[in-house]
């Protein structure tokens, strides 16, 4: 278990750097709702569930759909 | 990479070993931060908490056994939101509704152009019809059983509102009622306050748990803590929607 | 291995939050900021709940198979705490969002060295 | 008791290989469509068999592992399915070039649109 907890880490801290980096906005917005998840199972591991639960279902649904539907409103106006 | 970049980098790096110097539970600096893992419980005033009785001595708690603690729910972190700090939970609501309402502001209300161009495809369309209701279900489910499973009326308004994003995601016309969520969210707010108005009368503090605790783990038991916990859930998923429809309709 | 079970959880939340801030200093895009801004969230909320970790703990949640309060919980009070704070940054974000979006409206652009003055 | 953990526990590996499958698959086809092919098929049956096997070693839940299989036999192709259609409409051509397209608009020979 602490294993798999230290490799959840290690690509939370990758997908951190990833949602920093990229330069395409949609691959920033994806990173963040993989940390998000990740989040969710580790705090899972530390013996959280209800802030497990809320984190998976507001930090890696709503919170995507949320910078989505902007991205969306964002080229919707530069088309025009 | 500019300057500014290695210059905030530098900062970035300066501040992380402060902080980890901080947290360093070797060295004694008097912030009573302990090492991972090794945390003694009863330094910590939750220690109460655990013993559900803040005010007398601590007693032995059995689950479906004991009745009338003084926070009857099982789930303990459901007893700190609803009842020891329910305070703190009416104003997080409270900012909640600020966030909402400042984002209505910003956005305007000109309800004309929709975030798609067209209605999903068929097979999403059915798949929406079925599952809808269901997670409609899910998050009443996750709500009521708050008090005893992991679980609540944050993480149930927020599954509620992923069922009404989904219908948004289907159809390209749909709209909420506006008024109908204005009417939910306030009828959610007033009675949480006069819930706790009710406890100040009764037994002279702000959200007492005035109503009988019940044999702990059961359905029916916790007092007032599942009916403020199904006020949360209103007026959280009344919240979200509202947020979710206000910027597909911006 | 010592070192990695002391400083695994609290190591890893607190290289998030200064990976955030470094996003939210250097970035020159909008949505890149609010990206950050997430980033130190979730950071903080993790810093917060793996300090109330007990070692051999259990859930802190009475059921049919942990009857009793002798039992050694972990702290629940961090995890009430982080429970509220994650549905405020929820919101947080979609209003720093909506601003992104009357900025682009009004400005036609998101790189803010390019923005000028703040007639909104 | 002992048939069902055991039956649980084979019902466990089958589904990681399933999901093995799936993942060695996304890594090997050469384009999006093949890709969602493989990754949806087998991660649909391998998350389905291990989440039953789960229930099968802890009898207890098994209703909630039973809710939880139908909402992932209800979203999982739902998900897959609008993947692909946006890809397709955003312009991504398949890596093999095949001379049928049965979704292109004018192939379509039914009038109602939305069954596209």
């Amino acid at each position: 278990m602490m294993i798999l907890s230290y490799l959840l880490i290690l690509l939370m801290i990758i997908g951190a750097l990833a949602a920093v980096l990229f330069e395409n906005l949609l691959n920033s917005i994806i990173s963040l709702g993989l940390i998000s998840l990740i989040a969710a199972a580790l705090m899972f591991i530390l013996k959280a569930p209800d802030v497990a639960m809320t984190e998976a279902i507001i930090g890696a649904g709503l919170t995507t759909s949320i910078f989505i539907f902007t991205l969306i409103k964002i080229n919707r106006g530069d088309s025009q | 990479m500019r300057f500014r970049d290695y210059l905030s980098l530098f900062l970035v790096i300066i501040l992380g070993f402060i902080i980890f110097q901080a947290f360093d539970g070797t060295i004694d600096n008097g912030l009573n931060i302990k090492q991972f893992g090794e945390v003694n419980l009863s330094e910590r005033t939750s220690i109460h908490y655990i013993n559900k009785d803040v005010n007398n001595e601590s007693t032995q708690i059995i689950y479906n056994e004991s009745k009338n603690p003084e926070s009857g729910s099982a789930n303990y972190v459901t007893s700190i939101i609803a009842n020891y700090r329910a305070l703190d939970t009416l104003g997080e609501i409270t900012v909640l509704f600020i966030a909402a309402a400042g984002l209505a502001f910003v956005l305007g209300d000109h309800n004309k152009n929709n975030a798609f161009a067209s209605d999903a495809s068929f097979i999403v369309k059915i798949g929406v019809k079925i599952l809808f209701p269901l997670l409609f279900l899910l998050g009443i489910y996750i709500i009521i059983h708050g008090h005893l499973t992991p679980g609540g009326g944050f993480q149930g308004g927020a599954v509620i509102a992923t069922a009404i994003l989904l219908k948004f995601l289907a159809y390209k016309d749909y709209k909420l009622n506006h008024t109908g969520l204005t009417i939910l969210e306030s009828f959610a707010g007033i009675s949480f306050l006069i819930i706790g108005l009710i406890g100040l009368y009764t037994d002279g503090s702000f959200l007492t748990n005035f109503l009988a605790n019940g044999t702990i783990g059961t359905l029916f038991s916790a007092g007032v803590i599942p009916i403020i916990y199904i006020l949360i859930g209103i007026k959280v998923g009344a919240e979200l929607s509202g947020i979710i429809s206000n910027l597909i309709n911006a | 291995m010592a070192f990695l079970n002391q400083w695994a959880y609290i190591g890893g939340s607190i290289i998030l939050i200064l990976i955030g801030l470094f996003g939210v200093l250097t970035r020159r895009n909008l949505i890149k900021i609010v990206v950050s801004i997430g980033i130190m969230d979730t950071g903080v909320n993790l810093l917060l709940v793996s300090l109330g970790y007990i070692n051999g703990g259990l859930a802190p949640i009475l059921t049919a198979t942990n009857p009793t309060n002798n039992l050694n919980f972990v702290d629940p009070l961090p995890q009430a705490l982080v429970l509220t704070a994650i549905v405020i940054g929820v919101a947080i974000l979609a209003l720093a969002l909506s601003i992104v979006i009357k900025i682009y409206e009004n400005n036609n652009t998101l790189q803010i060295d390019e923005i000028r003055g703040l007639k909104l | 008791m002992i048939l069902l953990t055991t039956l649980g526990y084979i019902m466990i590996i089958l589904g990681s290989l399933f999901l093995l499958l799936g993942a060695l698959g996304i890594v090997r086809m050469p384009d999006l469509y093949n890709r969602i092919q493989a990754g949806t098929k087998a991660t649909t049956l391998g998350a389905l068999s291990s989440i039953i096997g789960v229930g099968l070693v802890n009898p207890n839940w098994f209703f909630k592992t039973l809710i939880i299989a139908i909402f992932i036999v209800l979203t999982n192709p739902i998900g897959s399915h609008s993947i692909a259609r946006s890809s397709y409409k955003s312009g991504l051509k398949p890596e093999l070039q095949s001379e049928i397209d049965e979704y292109k608009p004018e192939n379509i020979q039914d009038e109602r649109s939305d069954l596209r």
